[in-house]
Order: C-alpha cells, then sequence, then structure tokens
C-alpha cells in the first residue's frame, strides 16, 4: 500500500463547533487519540475549523509537516466538504486526499452520553484515518450549463422568475398547466396588508411575460418527462389542445357570445363555482394569454359532434376554432429549472363539524375573495347564497391548519387574509365581524399594524378554536341563522355566536400532485409533502438536485411577498449557474480496469444512463464517465471485481468497516 | 452445531454492547440522519454510519465484511421505491438484500441482524426510530461476535493440527 | 373479512337490569338471523367510567378478566352492546398491549387467576354485526315487515363511536341509518347523533343530566322524528325513564318512544312484541303499541 | 377578600412532569390552549373551570386547584374533547387521573355525588364481581342525599312496573380471582 501512495502523512483536526460538538464530545481526548494512529503526524483540535484561522491552520500544517493527507471531523459534508477540499487545494495537495467526519449531526447532536459519544467520535475518526490512506489524487470534473431555463408554473412566483432571468437576457421557457397565467393571486381581491388591488399589481407583470422577447410562454401544458442533469435537461412539454388557435385568436371574445348556449351552465372555476361559463370561455377578462378555450367535456360539438357550431361562423375570417386540434409535444433543452407549483387550498370537507358543502352559507376564504371583488360573480356584492346581506359573519382561522388530524403546519398567510377580509366585509356590508383565533400571527413588515388598524374597526376577536357550526337554535334569537359554539378562551367561558355568514379560513396545503411532480424532476419532499429545499436555511430554494430550484408555496406556505423574494433568489442562481458555463461534479465516476474484466457483461443492464458499453472485439466493458453519475451499483455488482468507483474504491470502504469496527 | 444460530454458543457477558453497522445512500437516508441531527432526535449510540452514494452501491462483501469485522448488525438504508436520486439503484439492493438474508441463514447468522430501510431525506424520526428498533433487536439476539469466534475456530483447528501433526509423528515413528 | 362462525355475549350489568329489553331484542335478532351466541361464562362487571374513575389498573384489570375467559372458551369475537363495555374492554386491551407497565400487571394477575392472555380476542358491537358482518343487502332480503311511514332519529350517544371510531365515523356516523333504512324505516338527518346523554349524571347531577336529555329529544322532534332509536343502555334509559319529568319540567308535550336499534331490526325480520322486550318502555307506549302490535301476532300476546 | 395571585414554590412542577409520562397524558405539552375541548364538551357550561383551563393548571402544576375543581366530576367521559382536540390529546384520560388522584388525596368535595358513586360502585364490583344497578344508586344516595330518593322514587315505580328493575344482587362464581386485584386504595399511580 505504502509502495503505491508513497509515505503517508495525516493530519487530523476535531472541530468543536463552539460548543455543538465540544459539549457532548470531548473533543481533547478525541485529538488525542487520533495522534496515536499510524500514519498520523498531527491532530489538533480548533473552535471552529471553517472559520479563516481554522483552515489556515491546516494549510500551515500542510506545508510544516508535509501534510499528504487530511482528516476533519466536523460537521455533515453536505455543509463543508467543499470548503475544506478548497482549503486543501490551497496549500497546494490535491482536494481529494481529504475526508470528512460528520461528529455533529450523526453524534453530538444526537447524542447525550458524553462517554459514548466521545467514543463514537474516535471510532468514525479512526474509520477516516484508515480510509484516507488509500485516497488517490482525482481531477475535478466540469460539465457545460446550457443557458436556457425552465420555469414551471406561472402563478406570482413562476411569472417573476421568469421575468427576472428573461431580463437577464436568457432564454425562459414558461410552463403553466392551466389555459392562463396568473395563478392564486389572479383570484384575490386585495393584497394585505396595503390593500393594493391585486390584478392591478398583477396583471402588468403578466402581459411583460407574454410580450418579452425571450419568454416562451406554454399555457395549457404540462411537463411529461425530464432527462439528463445540471447543464442539460432534456423537457418534453406536452401542449394540451384548447381547440383555439393561439396564434390566430385575438381575444375578440364574439365567439362567447355566439355560442348555441345562451345561459352560462358550467361551474367556472376561476369563481370556484360561485358563478357560471359557457363551454367556450375566458377564464378571467385580463387571462394571459387573452385566447379563449373550449371544455371538452362541456361543448356538444366536441361531445357529439352536431352542433351547429354558431361560434366557427363568429370567428369566421380568422379562423381561430379547431375543433381538429390535438394535443403536442415539445421538446427543449434547458440547463436549469426552476419549479414554482404552487398550493392547493385545504377541503374543508374533511372537517365535518364545520359543516362546509351542508350549510350553503359557510364559505372558504378564496371563495370570499371572489365574493367581495368588484369583477367577482357579484359584483363585489358581499350577499350570502340566498341573497341576504350578511349582519354577521364568523371567520375561523387555522381551519385544517395547525391540526394533528389534517395538516401540522401553520398556513402562515390566513392570519392576514382573514383580517383583510373581515375588513374588506365591514366595509361592504357593516355587518359584525368575529374572528376565531388560536393565536394572532401578524409578523411582517406593516402586519401588527393593520392588525391594529381592524381592531380598532370593531372587529370582535374571540379567541378559541371553534368547536362545530350548527344551524340548531337553542334561542330564538339563532333561529334561521348558523351558531358557532366555541369556548371564548379571553373570557373563560363557552359562547354561542349566531352568524349570518361563516368563512373558513382554510389552509395551504401541496398540489394534489406535488408527489408526481416531485419524481418527475428527481427532487425530495419534507415530510409535509411540500418540496424540499437543500438547507433549511442557507439553501432555502436550490434542491439536492443540483440544477433545479424551487420557489414559491411549492417550497412552504408563504405569503406573496416572500414568494417574489424566493423566486428571485431562484433566478439568481439559474442567472449564476448560466453565466459561470459550467458545473463542477463529484469525480465519483466508476470505471473499468480493463485487464481484470471477464466480459460477463453482469454490469450492462444495471446502468440506468447506459454508460455502460460492451466492446464486442475486446471483450471488455467500458465505463463513458461523462454518462456516469456515480451511483456505485455496478461496482457492487461486478464479479470479478474490476468495476472500481473513485472517492469510494472498495479498499477504502473496507478499511472504513474496519475503522469503525477496530475495537468491537 | 452447524444448525444453531453461532450466537446460542455464546455466553452473553453483562458489559456488551450491541454494535451496527449503517451503510446510508447520500442523498436520502444520510440526508435524513443529518436531518434528525438538526432536529435533535437523540437515538441509540451504538452505531456507525458509513456514507455511500446509493444504497446501490452496498456491495454483499461489505456486509459479509462488516460481519466479520464484528458488527452485531447492518442496517442500510436508501431511498424509497421511485425515489431513487439514481433512478433505479435501491431496487437492486433490495433484490441483493433477499439473496443476503439467504446467504446469512446458511451461514447460521440470524436474519434479523441484517435490515434494510426506505428513508426518505424528511424523514428524520425514521432515522431514529429505525436505529433504536435495530440496536434494541441486535441486543436481544445477543452478541454475534465473528472476530473472536474466528480466533477460537483458528485456536482449535491449531490444536487439531498440532494433534493431528502429533500424530502422524507418533504413526511415523 | 370473513363473518364469525359464533360470538361470545358479554351483556354487562345493565343488560341485566334496566336494559333487559336490550338483551331480549339483541338474542331475538341474532336468532333470527341465525347467528349462533352464547352467554359468556362467569362474566364480571367491564369496570366502567366509575371504576376508571377510581384505579386505572383494577378497571383493566376487571375488563381483561373477561377477555381472558372469552379466550378460553376460544372464542374470537365477543359482543359487548353497551357501549361503556364495549369501549372499556377496548380500552383496556389498548392499555395491556401498548404500555407495558400495565401488561406487566395484567401479566402477573392473569397468571395468579390462572388465566390466559386474550391476545387474539376482538370486541365487537351489535352494530359492526349488522352494518359488517350481515350487510345491508342481506338485512334487506331478509325483512318480513316494514314500519311504514314512521320517521326515526338514529342516535349513537358518545362511547360507541369515540374515540376509536371503528363502529362508525365519530362525525358524521351513518351506518345506524343505512341499517334502518335497510328494513324499511325512514331516518331524519338527527345532528345531536353523538351527543353525550350525561350518562350517570342523571342519577348524581339530575338537572344537569335532564337538561342534556331534554335537548336531545327537542331536536329528534323538530327534526321530525316519532322516535328515536340507540344502541345503548344507558342513553336508552335516560331517554326514556324522565320523559314524565322533563314534560313537568319544561312544560312540554314530549312523549316518544326511545327504541333500541335491535328491537327495530328483530321486528323487522318477524320478532314478537314481548320477545324484543317492546313492552319494558315507558314513554311513548301507545305509539310503539300502534307501530309494532300486528294483528295476528295480537291475538298471541293479549 | 381572597387573594388570587399564585407564586412559583407554589407550582408542583415534578408532579406536572410525571403527569406527561403516564397513559393519557403524553400529549398533554402539545396543549395550544386553542379550547376545542371546551367548546365540544356538552358540560362544560355546569363547570367552575373549563376542560382548557385544568389542562392549563396541571401543565404548569398547579395541583390542588386542579384536583379541587368540579370539572372533573363532571366529565362524563363522553370522549367528545379527545375526537376533536387537534393535538390528539386524550383529555378524557387526563380528566379520570385526576379523579382518581383526588379521590386518593381526599380533595373531592364530600357531599358530591359522583365520587361517592365511584367508590360505591367499586366497592360492589370488588365484592361481587358485578354491580346492581339499583342497589349501588340506592347507597350512592343515602351517603350524599338522602332526600333525592323521593324524587326517584316515580322513576323506580315506571322501572319496576316494566320489569327493568331488578332487586337481585349478582355474584360471579369464582369471585377469588378478584382477589388478585390490587386494591384501589393502595393503588398508587
Amino acid at each position: 500500500m505504502s509502495e503505491r501512495n508513497g509515505e503517508v502523512r495525516i493530519g487530523v483536526y476535531i472541530c468543536h463547533c463552539g460548543v455543538n460538538i465540544a459539549a457532548t464530545v470531548d473533543v481533547r481526548a478525541v485529538a488525542e487519540y487520533a495522534a496515536t494512529l499510524p500514519g498520523v503526524v498531527v491532530a489538533r483540535d480548533y473552535k471552529y475549523m471553517c472559520s479563516d484561522p481554522g483552515q489556515e491552520m491546516i494549510q500551515q500544517d500542510i506545508r510544516d509537516h508535509q501534510l499528504n493527507r487530511v482528516v476533519v471531523a466536523a460537521c455533515s459534508p453536505s455543509l463543508h466538504e467543499r470548503t475544506f477540499r478548497n482549503a486543501v487545494e490551497r496549500a497546494g495537495l490535491n482536494p481529494f486526499f481529504f475526508q470528512m467526519v460528520n461528529i455533529r449531526e450523526h453524534d453530538s447532536w444526537v447524542h447525550s452520553d458524553r462517554e459514548a459519544a466521545t467514543e463514537k467520535a474516535k471510532d468514525l475518526v479512526r474509520a477516516a484515518v484508515m480510509r484516507v490512506y488509500f485516497h488517490k489524487p482525482l481531477e475535478r470534473r466540469r460539465v457545460p450549463v446550457n443557458p436556457d431555463v425552465l420555469v414551471v408554473g406561472g402563478g406570482i412566483a413562476g411569472i417573476h422568475a421568469a421575468l427576472t432571468v428573461a431580463n437577464s437576457g436568457k432564454r425562459v421557457y414558461l410552463v403553466e398547466r392551466e389555459p392562463t397565467i396568473g395563478g392564486h393571486m389572479a383570484q384575490f381581491d386585495k393584497t394585505f396588508p396595503t390593500l393594493d388591488c391585486a390584478a392591478c399589481i398583477l396583471t402588468p407583470k403578466m402581459s411583460a411575460v407574454k410580450e418579452h422577447p425571450n419568454i416562451t410562454l406554454w399555457t395549457y401544458s404540462e411537463v411529461v418527462s425530464v432527462d439528463g442533469s445540471v447543464g442539460d435537461y432534456r423537457v418534453v412539454v406536452k401542449r394540451k389542445p384548447r381547440y383555439v388557435r393561439e396564434d390566430l385568436c385575438v381575444g375578440c371574445l364574439q365567439c362567447i357570445e355566439a355560442c348555441v348556449f345562451k345561459e352560462a351552465k358550467f361551474d367556472d372555476e376561476f369563481n370556484l363555482g360561485l358563478s357560471k361559463r359557457k363551454p367556450i370561455y375566458i377564464p378571467f377578462p385580463q387571462a394571459t394569454p387573452k385566447v379563449v378555450v373550449i371544455d371538452p367535456e362541456a361543448c356538444i360539438q366536441l361531445r357529439t359532434g352536431k352542433c351547429k357550431k354558431a361560434c366557427l361562423e363568429a370567428c369566421a375570417e380568422r379562423g381561430a376554432i379547431d375543433f381538429e386540434q390535438k394535443e403536442t409535444y415539445e421538446e427543449i433543452h434547458v440547463g436549469s429549472i426552476i419549479i414554482a407549483t404552487g398550493f392547493q387550498t385545504f377541503d374543508p370537507r374533511r372537517m365535518p363539524q364545520y359543516g362546509y358543502g351542508k350549510y350553503p352559507n359557510v364559505y372558504t376564504t378564496l371563495e370570499v375573495e371572489r365574493l367581495v371583488n368588484a369583477s367577482g360573480p357579484t359584483g363585489g356584492q358581499v350577499v350570502t347564497r340566498d341573497g341576504r346581506v350578511p349582519e354577521s359573519v364568523g371567520i375561523i382561522l387555522c381551519v385544517g391548519s395547525r391540526d394533528e388530524r389534517t395538516n401540522r403546519w401553520c398556513s402562515r398567510v390566513c392570519c392576514m387574509t382573514s383580517l383583510k377580509l373581515a375588513h374588506l366585509i365591514k366595509e361592504h356590508t357593516g355587518a359584525e365581524v368575529f374572528i376565531f383565533y388560536i393565536d394572532m400571527r401578524a409578523a411582517g413588515k406593516g402586519y401588527e399594524e393593520f392588525y391594529q388598524r381592524v381592531l380598532n374597526e370593531g372587529v370582535h376577536f374571540v379567541r378559541g378554536r371553534v368547536a362545530e357550526i350548527t344551524d340548531w337554535a337553542m334561542d330564538p334569537s339563532e333561529e334561521g341563522k348558523l351558531i358557532a359554539r366555541v369556548e371564548d378562551t379571553n373570557t373563560g367561558f363557552v359562547r354561542r355566536i349566531p352568524l349570518d355568514m361563516v368563512v373558513l379560513a382554510v389552509g395551504l396545503e401541496p398540489q394534489f400532485d406535488a408527489l408526481n411532480v416531485q419524481r418527475l424532476f428527481g427532487i425530495g419532499c419534507s415530510m409535509d409533502g411540500f418540496f424540499l429545499e437543500r438547507h433549511p436555511k442557507l439553501a432555502p430554494s436550490p434542491t439536492y438536485t443540483d440544477g433545479i430550484f424551487i420557489a414559491g408555496v411549492c417550497q412552504g406556505p408563504k405569503d406573496i411577498p416572500d414568494s417574489v423574494m424566493q423566486a428571485g433568489y431562484a433566478a439568481a442562481e439559474a442567472i449564476a449557474l448560466a453565466d459561470t458555463g459550467f458545473f463542477e461534479l463529484e469525480p465519483n465516476t466508476a470505471y473499468i480496469i480493463a485487464e481484470e474484466c471477464s466480459g460477463c457483461k453482469t454490469c450492462i443492464p444495471l446502468c440506468p444512463y447506459q454508460a455502460i458499453t460492451f466492446n464486442e472485439e475486446k471483450k471488455k466493458a467500458f465505463v463513458n464517465e461523462v454518462l456516469c453519475k456515480g451511483c456505485g451499483t455496478c461496482v457492487a455488482a461486478c464479479p470479478s471485481g474490476s468495476i472500481k468507483q473513485n472517492l469510494f474504491e472498495d479498499e477504502e470502504i473496507f478499511s472504513e468497516i474496519e475503522g469503525v469496527l477496530a475495537y468491537a | 452445531m452447524e444448525d444453531k444460530p453461532i450466537t446460542d454458543q455464546l455466553v452473553t457477558s453483562a458489559d456488551w454492547e450491541p454494535l451496527v453497522v449503517a451503510f446510508f445512500c447520500n442523498w436520502c437516508t444520510y440526508t435524513a440522519a443529518d436531518l434528525a441531527g438538526v432536529s435533535r432526535m437523540g437515538y441509540d449510540h451504538n452505531v456507525r454510519v458509513i456514507r455511500v452514494m446509493c444504497s446501490g452501491r452496498v456491495d454483499p462483501q461489505f456486509v459479509l465484511d462488516a460481519f466479520a469485522h464484528g458488527a452485531d448488525g447492518v442496517l442500510i438504508g436508501g431511498c424509497h421505491p421511485g425515489d431513487c436520486h439514481y433512478v433505479e439503484g435501491n431496487y437492486k439492493t433490495l433484490r441483493r438484500y433477499h439473496l443476503l438474508k439467504r446467504v446469512l441463514r446458511d451461514l447460521g447468522i440470524e436474519e434479523g441482524r441484517l435490515r434494510l430501510e426506505w428513508i426518505a431525506a424528511s424523514e428524520g424520526e425514521k432515522v431514529a426510530k429505525t436505529i433504536n428498533e435495530m440496536v434494541e433487536q441486535v441486543r436481544a439476539l445477543g452478541p454475534l461476535r465473528l472476530t473472536r469466534r474466528f480466533k477460537e475456530w483458528d485456536a482449535e483447528l491449531a490444536s487439531h493440527e498440532a494433534e493431528a501433526q502429533s500424530e502422524e509423528v507418533a504413526t511415523h515413528a | 373479512m370473513e363473518p364469525p362462525a359464533k360470538y361470545l355475549y358479554y351483556p354487562g350489568c345493565s343488560l341485566k337490569a334496566t336494559g333487559v329489553a336490550y338483551e331480549e331484542s339483541l338474542l331475538t335478532t341474532l336468532r333470527l338471523l341465525e347467528i349462533p351466541v352464547e352467554e359468556l361464562s362467569d362474566w364480571n362487571c367491564c369496570g366502567a367510567t366509575a371504576y376508571m374513575s377510581v384505579s386505572e389498573a383494577s378497571a383493566t384489570l376487571l375488563a381483561l378478566r373477561n377477555l381472558a375467559l372469552a379466550h378460553q372458551a376460544g372464542t374470537k369475537d365477543v359482543l359487548a352492546p353497551c357501549s361503556a363495555c364495549y369501549l372499556t374492554l377496548r380500552k383496556s386491551h389498548e392499555l395491556a398491549t401498548h404500555y407495558p407497565e400495565a401488561a406487566k400487571d395484567v401479566e402477573r394477575f392473569l397468571e395468579q387467576a390462572g388465566l390466559p392472555r386474550p391476545d387474539s380476542v376482538r370486541v365487537r358491537h351489535p352494530l359492526e354485526v349488522l352494518y359488517t358482518d350481515v350487510g345491508i343487502q342481506r338485512l334487506r332480503e331478509l325483512t318480513v315487515r316494514r314500519l311504514q311511514g314512521v320517521r326515526m332519529a338514529s342516535y349513537y350517544g358518545c362511547q360507541a363511536v369515540r374515540p376509536y371510531g371503528e363502529v362508525d365515523d365519530p362525525h358524521e356516523p351513518v351506518r345506524m341509518d343505512e341499517v334502518l333504512r335497510a328494513v324499511g324505516v325512514e331516518t331524519v338527518d338527527y345532528p345531536l347523533k353523538t351527543k353525550c346523554c350525561g350518562g350517570s349524571l342523571t342519577g348524581t347531577i339530575h338537572e344537569v343530566g335532564l337538561r342534556l336529555n331534554y335537548i336531545l329529544l327537542k331536536e329528534a322532534q323538530r327534526k321530525g322524528a316519532q322516535a328515536i332509536v340507540t344502541i345503548c343502555p344507558l342513553c336508552q334509559f335516560n331517554l326514556d325513564a324522565y320523559q314524565r319529568e322533563i314534560r313537568k319540567q319544561t312544560g312540554e308535550p314530549i312523549d316518544m318512544p326511545v327504541l333500541y336499534l335491535t328491537q327495530v331490526i328483530g321486528w323487522a325480520l318477524g320478532g314478537g312484541f314481548r320477545e324484543l322486550g317492546l313492552h319494558r318502555a315507558i314513554s311513548g307506549r301507545k305509539l310503539i303499541e300502534q307501530w309494532f302490535t300486528v294483528k295476528k301476532e295480537a291475538e298471541t300476546y293479549v | 377578600m381572597e387573594r388570587q395571585i399564585r407564586y412559583q414554590r407554589e407550582a408542583n412542577l415534578e408532579w406536572a412532569r410525571q403527569f406527561t409520562k403516564q397513559p393519557g397524558g403524553e400529549r398533554l405539552l402539545s396543549c395550544i390552549q386553542c379550547g376545542t375541548c371546551s367548546g365540544a364538551c356538552p358540560l362544560s357550561i355546569y363547570m367552575d373551570l373549563t376542560p382548557r383551563q385544568v389542562i392549563a393548571l396541571v401543565r404548569e402544576g398547579f395541583r390542588e386547584d386542579a384536583l379541587r375543581s368540579k370539572t372533573i366530576w363532571l366529565c362524563a367521559s363522553c370522549y367528545a374533547c379527545a375526537v376533536e382536540c387537534p393535538q390528539k390529546i386524550s383529555i378524557t384520560d387526563i380528566m379520570y387521573r385526576l379523579k382518581r388522584e383526588a379521590i386518593r388525596s381526599n380533595l373531592y368535595p364530600k357531599r358530591f355525588p359522583i365520587p361517592v358513586l365511584a367508590r360505591e360502585f367499586c366497592e360492589m364490583v370488588r365484592r361481587r364481581g358485578r354491580n346492581s344497578e339499583f342497589w349501588v344508586v340506592f347507597r350512592m344516595a343515602l351517603r350524599s342525599n338522602p332526600f333525592v330518593l323521593f324524587s326517584m322514587a316515580r322513576t323506580g315505580w315506571d322501572l319496576w312496573r316494566t320489569g327493568r328493575l331488578s332487586l337481585r344482587k349478582e355474584r360471579i362464581r369464582r369471585i377469588n380471582d378478584l382477589q388478585f386485584i390490587p386494591a384501589a386504595s393502595k393503588e398508587v399511580d
């Protein structure tokens, strides 16, 4: 062994991480122990190894002691492996003569017995010392990056990300599932706390997307397959037929007027079924692109082929309507992807005690957004389903949030949304408004001030989670009303409050198909089903898959400003990647020692990337290192042991195993 | 003798602590273990984690080597089926795992000493739970201590050989 | 799931006293369904609410003795019609399985008493038997009489559907309505289906207990029900026995039959007036006689 | 005037800690004081403290306040709170636990019929293996408020008339089995 690697001189560094490690692990004892291990020339402990002086210490030792291997025992390699490799490299050593030991996440943070934690740290350090012995100098690997970017989801996050990337001069593909971009924000009436009209601030950005020369906008489309990896993703997008040619339709809407259905009779998705639309429709007047769409489930022509096609006549000269339209597929190549697929609201039918779906005057917050909106189904009149102006309205917070039985998380926006709606309802109707809350969460610029404003407007704040909504009157004053039974925890007694209208502040949850999206793009999900960021504090937009970023509520509940900020961050990451022009990969690829290959072909079908080919002439297998992603599956399977993996050589892992078990 | 599990023949000493070697894939289970750390979810300390890029890299020899060097149990952690960072490495692991179980059975090592678990990056709690369960299970099975067994067998073999030799010498004499 | 070949019947104290009509109608119904059933020999009190309030450990052991006897008798399914018994037996089983401390006590007790561990025993409720084991389809086929034009409110009370929720959904239970509809009874939408009747409060803090029962009766009336159907002896007792007092206190003309589910089903399957214990009702006797007297039978039982 | 202040030394934190370790108490610390339990409870309107307040007292270690409250005795064990609690706290079990401790510590209201009923019930079951409803109620009434017997007479007559009042004292055959159950008064939770 030493013949191959010359004299091995190892330096071992044990990090205190302040007290994060040192409080549980006797770092001094570990360092002293490490000094006794074969090949170790110097072993030290230090308060913060990742700090400049810490790195400087390693570099100085490399020079002073002619170290040719370095082991750092500190946090997880996912945090600082890169840092230390670079430090080692700056001191003139190959960066891969380095091994990191995780004694924080895997030791001091999960154990409390100091003695046991110290022993564990020693075992892990010993394993690393024995492993690093076999490390080889490796070349850094780089792949070129295609500067084009794909943005998935056309809500406010996707729109902002797309515009930011496009403004930097890169090509952007924006793919949206619905017939228009705009997302949930387009359905909101006002935005908190400034009460800006949502449409007024959103629609200019929507048109900017449509007009931007660098943006290709595909609505009514879905990503169906993703191949490749960072720098070169190959993506297939399905474009669903809208039975209207986007390039010809000018959005005059005469076809809608002409449709044989004189009455609109199909639930209008944009207004959450509070109004009706025709089979040919436009989701809302400012829809982008401003192109009508035909609902194949409702259109007589598409269902039976027997319609007099009045729409076709109305569109005569333009000929934009095309009943023969079929779905098409577009293949694109991009270097990175921003996912901003948003959320769905909690279905309150899951909590039957609130009577949603049973009592007509129980609404969700999103429905009330449409009711208070001047262009909504009631023209901005807040009226109950039976047409009355409510005299008392109750808004119930945390519906499907902070609840072990439904969703455990706080949805973050409902408190402010409810304050806003309380203000608007009061403004529109003069009703007594009750907000039933558990905790009022108004953290944000200007939010607490808005809370104060609503308090002063005389909205009643009842601290208590409503146990049930019934229509069961126990008192003449309750006849014909919905009654909220709730403990007013501030006064300490149970109250019955009669209401004309109940608004459920439904929480935010992952889209129904988030799991499919997660698999499609090869990213992770957290326990709650929202997409998983690389680091909750320091990398809240990158994912564990290089070149894929997440933005907006698909990563976790957040309000509009936070979504916009995260979208900008994702865009900046994508732009930085494109401008760098390359991405550095771990050099952990597999390779084959040709002399030892028996030509059995076991490895060939194992590789999911078709990186292994067989040379029929030489009867040997060969790994294409450009295609290899470094999983090591073929290495483990090779019967002759002729396939090796950089960074994970057999002897490296065997010595690690022996290292952790040396005392067993 | 071969039919009985090896551990039956060993006396459990009072100070014995089980030791489990865990092979965790870089993308799911190792990350989940990091998450367990960040969330300070305490778990049994008798585990040593070795990181591999994919559970598919876990060569059956690694497992046997770990047992041979004194591990009382081996835990393999990979991504959930369908979630593998390398498309389908974990399926290969599953196939090997079943084969390995048979090999272990033939060697007289209890199947409970080897466990494969799918743990996603978000499942820190599951890491803690699985490790605790595994350590407890191995504790219940008692020490495997192949290293010591090997020494005993070697000694036995050596004495047999010595006997045989002396017999040989005797016959020749 | 295959319905079990036989059920072991655990009556509990109420079904031998105030709830005797429940026992009569249950056994009659099972007989008409040709389901073999046998009373658990030497059963003891389940422990119930009152015992739980004094000693959890003792209550658990009391309950488990019954399950151990059932195990000994070799029957898997123990039928516990009383909601309190049903819940206590289940809960004790759970406690002994999930809490090592409790499990130790249980083991010691069973050993001393010379009883086996009741691991394989399942506690079942008559509604489960009717809905799951017999099934709506079969009930429909076996129906021989129909109660035309009678509207009933199905009332579960609390403990049968909570907290385990296996008999039915704890929020919006529907199975009792489905079973009733299968034999041709019309049910009303009764929002207080799972609200508490006060349990033993009618005996201890009388006015509170009465008030709860008044609300239940009043709302059933408001929803147009002519009778309430229950599956718990205590609910039936409270709602049935105190109507006179409620009338006196509120001045409202409430006189409503409170029936056991098994009385209604048993009658639909052809059971007789007295063998279903229908003569034991205190309130709404006139209506009961009017509904459940069949000419031919009237002659037999007059 | 009674002083309403509580000094921190009155808080029995060890007791509160123990509480979270007992069956049913595990999720006590997750309570977010939302009041769903009180809102769902059919009897909270009669209680001196709402169930939520009892939970808060227990969690903060105010043992006596919790044990002396009528709330725990008004709980009819209907489990409505446990089914609705967003934090899955077994509030009913916590109430049971408090009842038991109140009886053991002699902190329950003396002529309050509910704890008396519970004790009479247990006595009878211990001695005979079964409970005879009539005798339990009869003895409870004697011990708490004998006058209540007059008001019960009418109901009793109704039951007698319909054959639902049994004066038999039931008894199981293998009563010896029950001797292995530790006596309630000796139980240490």
